[in-house]
């Protein structure tokens, strides 16, 4: 139990990455096919996301206390306290790069489906052999 | 850090991820593919990663789900179904297997889940947390190591987006003048739109038009107040975009294009990234490196060289929405009509 | 502004993009001459860095000032200064060359096809210059959609090509970030220099191993390496003659280089040679990927496909090269790298010329082609020498090295697999000269001594580059010792 | 002993080259294009008459001209064995051309500049070759001239011919990047040199089975030499027209190739590694094999050209033989029939060429009684194949004598019996063309007792090179000097 807690995470990771590897893969339809690479890349920045994560930390926005001539006061700043911004830089990224990714995948989906009339793969290279 | 919470979100992602792949009608599975990802929202958010959850949310289950439901429009919904294939989806499954296996092992050489101490917590990341402020002035260290101590990762990730709108547009757009069949259609920049449009419903044109004002008011403040909450010029980009979106969804694309034309989508486009990039040549310009915000006090009234820091990030920010806005808008233009600019869902 | 070089290199072609596409709106011939002016700004500062890093060593060069594992740095030394020189030439000739190709095959879409190839080089440059894993990936996208965006530019088969390659090339970067997310989880950093100081005062856990394997695949994947190569050539094949010529040349290689950086500046040659001892499984490997690549090159009727198939087969050159574990596998894959680029682009510039005047590429419609093409297959010819391997054309050169290196590793199989390879190359080459010299073009009788082809010629704009690539083969041959000795050799004393 | 840092070899080289780029740019008209082939030419012998007398007052000269590998230049380095050669290639240059021009203006034949330039092209390689100062050059330039020979034997371009270049070509880049670069790399790897010296590159201490493996790497490598079972391309290659066969057997080509495994074997193995090892044997076996067997292939020849073309296989084997040996005479006596059989064997091709030119015949069978016609060519017919098979009045015997001196000193009779055995096959399969040439029946005669040799441009060549052959019989020094210079044995 103590081990499942702990890298219960990770686990579905691993699974979600593989679902989406095998659709990508394995998948005919070419939506389905944008879709698993969707799902793909989600579990990859839940892998970032989780190894960025603290127990009993804070979103890292630093609480910042101000005088009252709204300069702030120095304060010491615990690392401990605020979750991992790094790897939540790294996934804002990712999502972008994934929505680019999807966006033009789902371009070339339109423009197959107009030059072959099917968004099946093995349908589509029948045609072509 | 709600933990059972994680573990049943966690599940449920899972479900929704093969459902989503496993659906033969390819508008329910984008709808559930839309589910899973504002669970991932939620998982995100329960791991502290508030800045991630918001863009997931407005960029993957918004207009990610969007964009597939406009190909989906042009395209089909049927995912027909060959037993053939039956061989080739045995054996990727047995390769994906290998990989798993291969990365389950590794599982119980991580960190813990939630290991303040794990050296990804620590090193970079400790001096961000414990630097941002004195160097930058700005409490949201993510948005503080996204355009200053990143940024040059950030400009590319604009980049990115602008890269997608004009792929996306040089891909699909289409001038009737170019295509065969002419006669069906009149010139394409003058739109005349087919008479089912028309019959558009009004509870949802006066909706959204009520709906526009504060979605863009809220988008404006995420982008402005990024410095100090979660958010920032991708989150408050995306929901600009969306409620442009939602103009044309609610009108036609004529309404649409009059908000903003096909040419100042693409310079407006340009210009956003344009800005990002002019301030790191400026800073060249002021004698620092590229992107070396703290040279711009020279030129930046009555501010040190962190305050410099501080307001160039601003200044980058509304280069970064403005991209994503106006390429989300052309996206879901280029998309939703197949490249016709005539009509869309 | 010398300081600066090394951002300049990459900022000016970034910059230069949108003005091409906001310039363009009104003016989109304006954009071919811009594109040029860019990556000839672009070539003079790629320059100035190698000199410098000839004259005082590497460079580093801090974006935002921060210092470098918290920034993001640019980290230029001996290799990727050359090939970050040969990026921003090949994209100069290339952009020089496209003027009547797209003007041709796009029609109105030019200003986006320049802007998108001016993104599509820098993404190149920066993936060649950058110090940061992660900035890498972004640049590694950026490059992979510009290239999507271009090679489905033309159309038809080109779509479903496309679509083929995005998703090998989307798995391919995934599991590249992937592997970064394993290395950041392990050391806590980004920065190449910082995560190699970090590992190598730890012990190699097996998560290191993984993060080592899924960079590799995912380099592999958008290299092209034997099993994973599947995309490529429908690809290359269906996709505007200008696009081809870029990509061509550049994105294979560029990964083969971002393979070789993480072997060298991430890990060590310690823990890839010895720890881990993958080099036999990646050399055959490499083998299989050399010998299959020939021989469906070989069965192709159509020359661009061909070439395609012979990029793969040049994969396995560098891969194989590098992997032997030895000094001179290693001078060989990287040098390599520089004549392979050239070499690809001097032969898909003539095949593209070829497809400009005479509409087809494939093997039967050569039929004169020397009489109709001269100077084209002037060209044509002499890459066709280098590839085969024949001095002193660059390819003689790094096959030179790369069997130096298989026979001090005792590669047995991949020193035959190279000499066959050669050997492959020569079959495929002279068949085209035979058919292109030696028969008359389909209209003429067979009989007739004096055929009368008028000599019909591409465009000047396309001449120039292609002979300036064939010149810079022999050039390239000839100065192999100053390469080799001044840029090779202190890039891989470091790794060795 | 002096060497000297100049440009004459390279000078004779790009001499040869820009002639080439003359005769290119000069295709409209003829007379100027021939002009240009004649006055590079004749520059060349000059520029060799003048190294000559520095090379024969025992000089070197060494000209750099790149470095392209760190440590291995491209370098020329001309000593007595070069500049025998290169007096070869040189003057039956000149011989050459003048008869292409007697036998391609009469036959029209198509293409002529392009001829005339890979000709040029395929002499500058060759002199390249002869000057080359370590195995790189030599390699550089072997390639070169395989390619600028290919536009030659595909002349004709039709189905044949384009057969006959796919063999020429398949054969010699098989070899040559097959066998000969990896053979290159593996030597240079081992001894971090490639600069010919006459003490061998094999200085230090290396596994006697890697020595065999590269020696046979070698051998075969250059397989312009034709030993068999690499011989293939050569009879392949007789479609071609005849000065081009002339070019191919005696001037340029074949003769290259053996001048390459003589240079491998003189100046990369040394004479005293190959003969305190089993290689000597080795080459001389695999050499005196195809000696046997081609010759016997010649015989049953009917077509004169492959009977020839399989007479060169012989003859180049009998180069390599005498190397094999590995004793200075052995080595002067193969260098110098170098020169001899070039000779001799340019006679017997142009005459094969007049023939053809005067009456279209191909085969033995149908010449019976052409003596009657053409007594001239017959007459230097029976010269060159006299000096080829080795009698005395011709120079062949000056070469075979020092290599049958060779055998003797090395104490290998067994050799000196295949020398025995082959002279005699040699004259088994050229007497009966000329005897039945000038002494048959009356009635099986197939030409007219009327003098109607070919014109005087196809004739004069085999004339003045069968002349030679008798005067290198006379004067054996001409080429014999420079042979002792590149062995070191005193005159």
């Amino acid at each position: 139990m103590e081990f499942i807690i702990n890298y219960y995470n990770y686990i579905i990771v691993v699974i979600i990455m593989m679902l989406g590897l095998w659709g990508m893969l394995a998948l005919s339809n070419l939506v389905k096919k944008l879709i698993s690479m969707a799902i793909f890349q989600t579990g990859i920045i839940l892998f970032y996301i989780s190894m960025g994560a603290k127990k009993g930390a804070s979103i890292p926005i630093i609480k910042q206390a101000y005088d009252e001539h709204h300069h702030p006061i120095h304060q010491t700043i615990n690392n401990m306290d605020y979750a991992n911004p790094l790897t939540q830089i790294l996934m804002l990224t990712a999502i972008v790069v994934g929505v680019a990714t999807l966006g033009l995948g789902l371009a070339l989906t339109q423009r197959v489906y107009s030059e072959h009339k099917s968004l099946h793969e093995d349908e589509i290279l029948e045609t072509l052999s | 850090m709600i933990l059972g919470f994680d573990i049943i979100s966690l599940s449920l992602i899972l479900l929704c991820a093969v459902l989503a792949l496993f659906i033969r009608d390819l508008m329910g599975s984008v709808i559930v593919f839309g589910a899973y990802s504002f669970l991932m929202c939620v998982v995100w958010a329960c791991n502290g990663a508030i800045d991630v959850a918001f863009t997931e949310a407005t960029v993957g289950a918004g207009v990610g789900t969007v964009f597939l439901v406009s190909t989906i429009y042009s395209t089909t919904r049927i995912d027909t179904f060959k037993k053939n294939r039956l061989l080739k989806q045995l054996f990727m499954f047995a390769v994906v297997c290998v990989v798993g296996v291969l990365l389950l092992k590794t599982v119980t050489d991580l960190p813990q889940w939630g290991d303040a101490g794990s050296p990804a917590n620590t090193h970079l990341s400790a001096y961000y947390i414990e630097n941002s402020i004195d160097q930058t002035h700005v409490p949201n260290v993510v948005t503080s190591v996204l355009a200053d101590y990143r940024g040059f990762d950030t400009m590319f990730e604009t980049c990115v987006v602008f890269v997608a709108f004009i792929g996306i547009f040089s891909l699909l757009r289409i001038r009737k003048s170019k295509t065969k069949n002419a006669a069906t259609t009149s010139p394409t920049t003058e739109l005349t739109l087919p008479p089912h449009q028309e019959v558009d419903s009004l509870i949802i044109k006066t909706a959204s038009h009520l709906m526009v004002p504060f979605m863009q008011l809220f988008a404006l403040y995420v982008v402005a107040h990024g410095h100090y909450s979660p958010g920032g010029g991708f989150q408050g980009g995306v929901i600009l975009g969306a409620s442009l979106i939602l103009l044309a969804v609610s009108y036609n694309f004529k309404k649409a294009l009059s908000i903003l034309s096909e040419k100042k989508i693409i310079l407006l486009v340009s210009l956003g990234v344009l800005i990002y990039a002019g301030i790191g040549v400026i800073c060249f310009f002021l004698g620092g490196n590229f992107l070396d915000y703290s040279v711009l006090h020279k030129i930046l009234p009555a501010t040190d060289t962190i305050m410099a820091r501080s307001h160039a990030m601003l200044g980058v920010e509304i280069g970064v929405a403005l991209t994503v806005m106006v390429s989300m808008y052309g996206i879901y233009l280029s998309l939703s009509s197949n490249g016709r600019f005539d009509k869309g869902l | 502004m010398i300081e600066q070089a090394p951002a300049l290199i990459v900022v000016i072609p970034l910059i230069s993009a949108l003005f091409i596409t906001i310039i363009g709106l009104y003016q989109p011939r304006v954009s071919w001459l811009l594109t040029i002016i860019t990556f000839a700004l672009s070539s003079i500062f790629a320059f100035i860095c190698l000199k410098q890093v000839v004259t005082v060593g590497p460079i580093s060069y801090v974006f935002g000032n921060w210092p470098a594992p918290f920034g993001i740095e640019y980290a230029i030394d001996h290799l990727n200064a050359l090939i970050v020189l040969m990026i921003c030439v090949v994209a100069f000739l290339v952009a020089i060359y496209s003027k009547h190709d797209i003007i041709k095959e796009l029609g109105d879409k030019i200003p986006h096809f320049y802007s998108l190839f001016t993104l599509l080089v820098t993404g190149l440059l920066g993936i060649t210059l950058t110090g940061d894993a992660f900035n890498l990936y972004v640049l590694l996208e950026i490059s992979a959609l510009t290239s999507y965006a271009l090679l489905a530019l033309s159309g038809g088969r080109a779509y479903i090509a496309t679509f083929n390659y995005l998703i090998m090339g989307t798995i391919g970067a995934c599991f590249y970030l992937l592997g970064v997310g394993y290395l950041l989880i392990n050391t806590g950093s980004l920065n190449m220099a910082d995560i190699s100081v970090i590992l190598s005062s730890n012990t190699y856990s097996y998560t290191v191993l993984v993060a080592f394997l899924f960079i590799m695949i995912g380099m592999w994947t958008k290299m092209a390496l034997f099993p994973l190569h599947s995309w490529l050539p429908n690809a290359y094949t269906y996709a505007p003659t200008s696009t081809s010529c870029l990509l061509a040349p550049l994105m294979t290689k560029v990964s083969v280089y971002v393979m070789l950086r993480m072997m060298t500046s991430v890990f060590n040659y310690d823990y890839i040679f010895n720890v881990l001892q993958w080099q036999h499984i990646i050399v055959a490997l490499a083998v299989i990927a050399i010998l299959a690549g020939s021989v469906l090159a070989l069965r192709q009727d159509n020359l661009k496909r061909m070439l395609t198939y012979l990029i793969v087969a040049e994969i396995g050159y560098m891969v194989g090269g590098a992997w032997l574990g030895n000094a001179n596998g290693f001078t060989g894959a990287s040098y390599h790298i520089i004549a392979d680029g050239f070499m690809t682009l001097c032969l898909f510039l003539a095949i593209g010329c070829i497809i400009y005047k005479v509409g087809d590429a494939s093997l039967s419609s050569m039929k004169g082609i020397f009489t109709k093409m001269p100077i084209t297959m002037v060209g044509f010819l002499i890459g066709a020498f280098s590839m085969i391997g024949i001095p002193p054309t660059c390819g003689f050169f790094s096959k030179w090295y790369l069997i130096s290196g298989a026979y001090e590793a005792s590669a047995w199989a991949f020193l035959v697999a190279l000499l066959i390879s050669s050997l492959v190359n020569a079959v495929l080459f002279f068949r085209i000269i035979e058919v292109g010299y030696f028969q008359a073009l389909p209209s003429e009788e067979p009989n007739h001594h004096h055929p009368k082809i008028t000599r019909d010629e591409a465009p000047l704009t396309m001449l120039i580059p292609l002979l300036t690539t064939a010149g810079l083969l022999i050039g390239i041959g000839l100065y192999t010792a100053d390469i080799v000795t001044y840029l090779i050799h202190p890039f891989i004393k470091n790794f060795l | 002993m002096q060497t000297m840092t100049s440009f004459l070899p390279a000078s004779i080289v790009l001499v040869s080259f820009i002639g080439s780029v003359f005769v290119f740019f000069t295709k409209k008209n003829e007379n100027l294009r021939e002009a240009w082939t004649f006055i590079t030419a004749a520059i060349n012998i000059v520029l060799l008459f003048k190294m000559a007398k520095w090379v024969l007052a025992g000089n070197t000269f060494t000209y750099h001209i790149a470095e392209v590998l760190p440590g291995l230049p491209l370098f020329f380095k001309v000593d007595g064995f070069g500049m025998l050669f290169a007096f070869v290639a040189g003057s039956l240059w000149v011989v050459t051309s003048l008869y292409s021009i007697g036998y391609m203006r009469p036959l029209k034949e198509h293409a002529q500049t392009r001829y005339f330039a890979c000709f040029a092209l395929a002499i500058s390689a060759t002199m390249g070759v002869a000057f080359s100062g370590n195995v790189l050059t030599m390699y550089l330039f072997y390639e070169i001239l395989s390619l600028s020979t290919y536009p030659l034997v595909t002349h004709h371009q039709d189905a044949e011919a384009r057969g006959g270049g796919r063999k020429y070509l398949t054969f010699l880049l098989t070899t040559s990047i097959g066998f000969a670069l990896p053979a290159m790399i593996i030597t240079y790897l081992n001894t971090g040199t490639l600069t010919f010296s006459n003490a061998g590159i094999f200085t230090q201490a290396i596994d006697p089975t890697l020595l065999i493996v590269l020696l046979l790497l070698f051998i075969f490598g250059f397989a312009k030499s034709g030993m068999m079972p690499f011989h293939v391309w050569l009879p392949g290659a007789m479609v071609v027209p005849t000065p081009v066969s002339a070019l191919l057997h005696a001037v340029a080509v074949v003769k290259v190739g053996v001048f390459c495994v003589l240079r491998i074997l003189t100046g990369v193995f040394g004479i005293d590694l190959l003969s305190s090892t089993p290689l000597s044997t080795i080459v001389c076996v695999i050499a005196s094999i195809t000696v046997i067997v081609s010759s016997l292939i010649a015989l049953t020849q009917d077509n004169l050209k492959r009977r020839l073309a399989f007479s060169t296989v012989g003859q180049l084997s009998y180069i390599v033989l005498g190397a094999g040996i590995a004793t200075s005479f052995g080595v002067v006596g193969s260098m110098t029939h170098i020169a001899m059989h070039a000779f001799g064997k340019i006679t017997l091709f142009f005459c094969a060429g007049a023939i053809f030119v005067a009456t279209g015949k191909k085969y033995i069978s149908q010449m019976v009684g052409i003596g009657k016609q053409m007594p001239v060519t017959m007459i230097a017919f029976l010269i060159g194949s006299m000096s080829v098979i080795g009698l005395p009045l011709t120079g062949g015997i000056i070469s075979k004598w020092y290599m049958v001196l060779g055998a003797m000193d090395s104490g290998r009779l067994w050799i000196l019996i295949i020398y025995l055995i082959s002279s005699l096959l040699n004259a088994a399969y050229f007497f009966p063309i000329v005897y039945n040439a000038f002494f048959c029946k009356e009635e099986d005669s197939q030409f007219p007792n009327k003098i109607k040799e070919a014109p005087l441009a196809a004739l004069l060549p085999p004339v003045i090179t069968a002349i030679g052959t008798v005067i290198l019989f006379i004067y054996p020094e001409l080429f014999l000097n420079f042979a002792k210079i590149a062995v070191g044995v005193s005159k």
